[in-house]
């Protein structure tokens, strides 16, 4: 069996990596997610850990040396956080476009300006929609888990698809929690060696990437969608066996927290949640019948399963922590993913959404005791006067 | 379903030619006899291939043209999938090159050449059996090709309209289909010069007597 | 036209060719044919070493043209030393 | 180890960049990849960022390597081919493949590599990876129909420096010299050299010095563009050689932190012989040929020959 250790989110993170074996590494420093590099650095320098630990020369050439590392067949890991995450964005597409699952962590962080470099979800969710396995974790344990499980389902050769594993930077990247780091027996029963059918090996030349003409291009665009589509049956297996093999089970989709009897729910990711689950805590003993949801995995959306668990409640908060400027609904894109989910319930499930901890502050305890406080009153209404709300600003 | 979106009275123009050496005479067949149209109050559209496109040295290119009495609907079918006049700017492409796919019946087909239809024909494979006419000029003789990388990809041409060898292609098309007035065509043209004299020598050849006496 | 799923290389990914590539045949762009004179080729092999399409072939006593892919530039003329490569209309040729 | 080659009848018989590509008629550049690949041989792994060489030699999803080719992006060569050199170097170490260390090519063209790719060229050299960056230089963004980049000449017509009567030259600013900024500042490197594609024995000799470096090697090809330069198609040998003969390119190599001529004029002609022949330059005044005169004597200098050209007339 694995060790138990306080350890941060980044920390837990680089030992995932070095528990998946990866041959290539590339760093790039920008706060909060440099800790896993500095430990990655680290396991490299003690031999923990035998890898070619490349020094990036900004995020766009770290993704650049982990796909041509990817392409060559290696097991390749890289990192980033905020603006270093967007100036990288050339690089994401042709990564699911040309199948090759490399994974990269994100600690998130808002971006500039002015320089903030407190936590935000923005700069991940700018990347949402490029073909990329997505979600966050809550706990440095799940950071973990969350590096094996993507590897793992990233690789599936039905797959093939890159993954962001994220973390909310500083909360969960840099605060200790208590991990279980697996033995490197378990893992290898988990997760088997990389193999790709197309690679760079001069035994058996191949042309990866060749430039398509536009009526290749919808059918090239069918196949990263039929890509993604097809992922989540192996994300639900893949789950499972990670129940089986490590003892922890994760709900793929959602985490559903005190949702039993409730009657309005807050919807929301990332580590956050867990201050949520203080409030709802708190409110049951009150006798209040709230509850939260947490979303595990943001790519592929689960549409159906956040319908199914959505969709039996009287209000249901979204919580985007993130800017979405100019976005229907005013708040950002959990709101507007979670009403499409909700389509055709009509006003049977009123959804609100609130915009919190921008910028890298907290989302208080006392915030989220207001949003339930506005989410009773909708329920009881049965619908919302205001489409969202800013906080701390607005409610 | 095709029939459903057929825009009655649109002719298609596609002009062929070599890359680089002769992409702004193809662009200008087309540009020339479309605008010469609209100076006739008729609705127009001229392009090129995109895909045909960054031109390289000799490599087969289509520019293409369209002219209707009422407003063109397909503006974005962005190939002319059923020509009815198709235009070479080089004789080397009836060898070789699917020149008349698609062609609507009664097609007439230009060529920029010295040798006489006769021998051309027998280098053309596929499609014939829609093709009315051959028209040969030896637009070559009348004006040069003026090679320019200017107005390319959307870009306004900076050596003017129908300067070269082009100007003359488009009479002969002119000549052969009277798709416009010519004069219309000298309106627009600046080598009005090339553009008469192959109005003049441009010959026509009925399909007909080709496949007779092939 | 789209060409449907099934037919577009997964991942972008195709095949190496092994010595031509038969996607991509451009002696259609040709107006102009080498021709060797034989009596006067000394085999130097300076058209073959100068060819941007490997289209001239190396043969025991004079080189060659592959005229499926030579696009008739008409470098392998220029280069020559003796003069043994001429260009000639491509139309004067039926094959 | 790669052997010299001795003579252009010694040159290998078998293409690696096979006939069946959408380049140009007498394409500069397709010639020095089929040259280089050549040289290389099979045990090879080429990349190609975007541009010419990436889009017309891939056209319609397909291409003409023998050996295995990736696209990078026109950014990120350096980079790409920095992680297929550390998985290989990993991946030997972990007895994770059997295969054979490879040769790893880049080929990128001045965009690629004196503009938009340097940064990624220069942490490559930095680094040390054991590859073998090309730039072929076409001395312009090709690709899109012929825009100005930063080793586009003096003088030189591009859509995107076109001479006008406000611009009477076109470009007015002078290259970069790529290769010098390789040279100096990346204390991996191992070589480098300058090419021209009019001197194919040298040219494929010193890709073989390249890949024997057994670290960073750089070379940089000079490689007239008929369409983008306006020269007839079967000029393009000549042009290559004019160049080297005017002076407007310089073949040496730098070797053990020595810079060595391996090719010098025996006179040199000046300068407007070798534009006379470019409609790129067509538009120029004698004080702009003066200047472009001036600039060939200043880089001649630097690699040590004495400018002995006439002015242009």
């Amino acid at each position: 069996m694995g060790v138990k250790k306080r350890i941060s989110g980044c920390v837990a993170t680089a030992n995932a990596v070095k528990l998946a074996d990866v041959e290539v590494i590339c760093s790039y420093p920008i706060r909060p997610y440099t800790g896993i590099m500095s430990e990655l650095a680290r396991m490299v320098a003690d031999g923990e850990l035998d890898a070619e630990f490349v020094y990036g020369e900004g995020e766009h050439g770290q993704l650049s040396v982990v796909y041509g590392a990817s392409a060559a067949g290696a097991r390749a890991f890289t990192g980033s956080s905020g603006v270093g995450v967007t100036y990288a964005m050339e690089v994401y597409s042709p990564i699911s476009g040309e199948r090759l699952p490399l994974q990269m962590a994100i600690a998130d962080r808002t971006l500039d300006p002015p320089g903030d470099f407190g936590s935000e979800q923005t700069d991940a969710l700018c990347c949402r929609d490029q073909g990329w396995i997505q979600g966050w974790a809550s706990t440095p344990q799940e950071a973990l888990d969350l590096t094996l499980l993507y590897y793992r389902i990233g690789e599936d050769p039905r797959v093939l698809l890159p993954q962001y594993a994220c973390q909310d930077g500083y909360f969960v990247s840099h605060i200790l929690g208590e991990v279980d780091i697996p033995d490197a027996a378990q893992v290898k029963e988990f997760l088997p060696p990389y193999k790709n059918h197309h690679v760079l090996d001069p035994r058996n030349p191949q042309i990866i990437g060749a430039q398509m003409e536009p009526s290749m291009g919808p059918g090239m665009q069918y196949q990263r969608y039929q890509a993604i589509e097809g992922s989540r049956k192996v994300i639900e297996e893949v789950h499972e066996e990670f129940g089986r093999i490590f003892g922890r089970k994760y709900a793929p989709w959602v985490e559903e927290y005190m949702t039993d009897d409730a009657e309005v729910v807050i919807f929301m990711q990332g580590g956050h949640a867990e201050t949520c689950k203080t409030v709802v805590k708190r409110l049951r003993n009150l006798g209040e019948k709230v509850g939260l949801v947490r979303l595990r995995t943001f790519r592929p959306f689960p549409t159906q399963q956040v319908r199914d668990a959505l969709g039996r409640f009287k209000a249901v908060g979204v919580v985007d922590n993130s800017v979405n400027f100019g976005i229907s609904g005013a708040a950002g894109v959990l709101l507007t993913e979670a009403r499409t989910a909700l389509y055709g319930l009509g006003d049977k499930v009123p959804t609100v959404g609130f915009v919190a901890g921008l910028g890298g502050e907290m989302i208080t305890h006392d915030e989220f005791y207001k949003m339930f406080a506005k989410l009773k009153e909708v329920a009881k209404a049965g619908k919302a006067d205001k489409q969202s709300y800013w906080l701390p600003f607005e409610l | 379903m095709t029939n459903l979106f057929e825009e009655p009275g649109l002719k298609q123009i596609t002009v062929w030619a070599r890359g680089v050496y002769e992409n702004k005479e193809a662009r200008d067949v087309v540009v020339a006899v479309t605008e010469a149209a609209a100076l006739e109050g008729k609705f127009v559209q001229a392009w090129e291939n995109y895909v045909d496109l960054p031109d390289r040295i000799y490599v087969p290119v289509r520019a293409y043209g369209k002219i209707s009495d009422q407003e063109i609907e397909s503006k974005y079918v962005y190939e002319n999938e059923t020509p009815d006049i198709v235009a070479l700017t080089e004789e080397t492409l009836v060898k070789g090159v699917d020149i008349l796919a698609g062609i609507k019946p009664g097609a007439v087909l230009v060529i920029n050449t010295k040798r006489p239809a006769e021998y051309l024909f027998k280098f053309i494979k596929k499609g014939t059996e829609n093709l009315a006419s051959i028209v040969t000029v030896d637009a070559n003789s009348l004006a040069k090709s003026i090679i320019t990388l200017s107005g390319a990809e959307g870009a306004t041409d900076a050596s003017g309209i129908g300067k070269g060898m082009g100007a003359a292609l488009a009479a002969a098309i002119v000549k052969a289909t009277g798709i416009v007035q010519f004069e219309s065509l000298l309106k627009i043209v600046e080598n009005k010069n090339a553009a008469k004299k192959a109005f003049e020598k441009a010959q026509v050849v009925d399909v007909k007597t080709l496949v007779n006496a092939g | 036209m789209s060409v449907p799923v099934k037919e577009v290389p997964f991942a972008g990914t195709v095949p190496s060719p092994k010595t031509e590539n038969e996607g991509m045949i451009t002696g259609n762009w040709r107006t102009r044919r080498p021709v060797l004179d034989a009596d006067k080729c000394t085999n130097c092999l300076i058209c073959w070493i100068s060819c941007p399409d490997s289209s001239v072939n190396q043969n025991a006593d004079v080189v060659s043209f592959n005229l499926k892919y030579c696009k008739g530039c008409g470098i392998c003329n220029e280069v020559c030393p003796v003069g043994a490569i001429s260009l000639a209309p491509e139309l004067d040729f039926e094959d | 180890m790669l052997e010299e080659i001795k003579s252009i009848k010694k040159a290998p018989v078998e293409e690696y960049y096979v006939p069946g590509h959408r380049t140009c008629a007498g394409c500069g550049p397709a010639l020095q990849y089929r040259l280089v690949a050549k040289a290389a041989g099979p045990n090879t792994i080429f990349l190609g960022p975007t541009g010419c060489m990436y889009v017309a030699n891939t056209s319609y999803g397909c291409g003409p390597w023998a050996v295995p080719w990736i696209h990078a992006q026109i950014t990120n060569g350096g980079a790409v081919a920095s992680g297929i050199e550390a998985a290989y170097k990993a991946m030997i170490r972990k007895h994770k493949t059997d295969a054979e260390f490879p040769n790893i090519i880049v080929m990128a063209g001045d965009g690629g590599s004196a503009d938009i790719g340097i940064q990624a060229l220069s942490a490559a050299f930095y680094r040390g990876h054991n590859i073998l960056f090309v730039a072929y230089d076409n001395e312009s963004y090709a690709n899109t129909g012929i825009q100005t980049s930063p080793t586009t000449p003096y003088g030189a017509w591009t859509t995107f420096s076109p001479a006008g009567p406000v611009i009477p030259e076109g470009k007015k600013l002078m290259p970069k010299d790529l290769p010098k900024i390789m040279a100096h500042g990346h204390p991996e490197l191992k070589y480098l050299a300058t090419a021209s594609l009019s001197y194919p024995l040298d040219l494929m000799n010193k890709v073989r010095k390249g890949l024997n470096a057994n670290g960073p090697a750089f070379l940089y090809i000079h490689a007239p563009c008929p369409k983008g330069w306006s020269f007839p198609a079967d000029k393009t040998v000549e042009i290559g050689k004019l160049a080297v003969e005017t002076g407007m390119f310089q073949l040496y190599e730098l070797d053990g932190g020595e810079y060595k001529l391996t090719y010098k004029p025996r006179e040199l002609k000046p300068v407007s012989e070798y534009i006379k022949y470019q409609g790129r330059f067509s538009h120029l005044q004698p004080e702009h040929i003066e200047k472009l005169q001036q600039f060939a004597n200043q880089r001649l200098k630097e690699v040590g020959i004495e400018a002995v050209a006439a002015p242009a007339e």
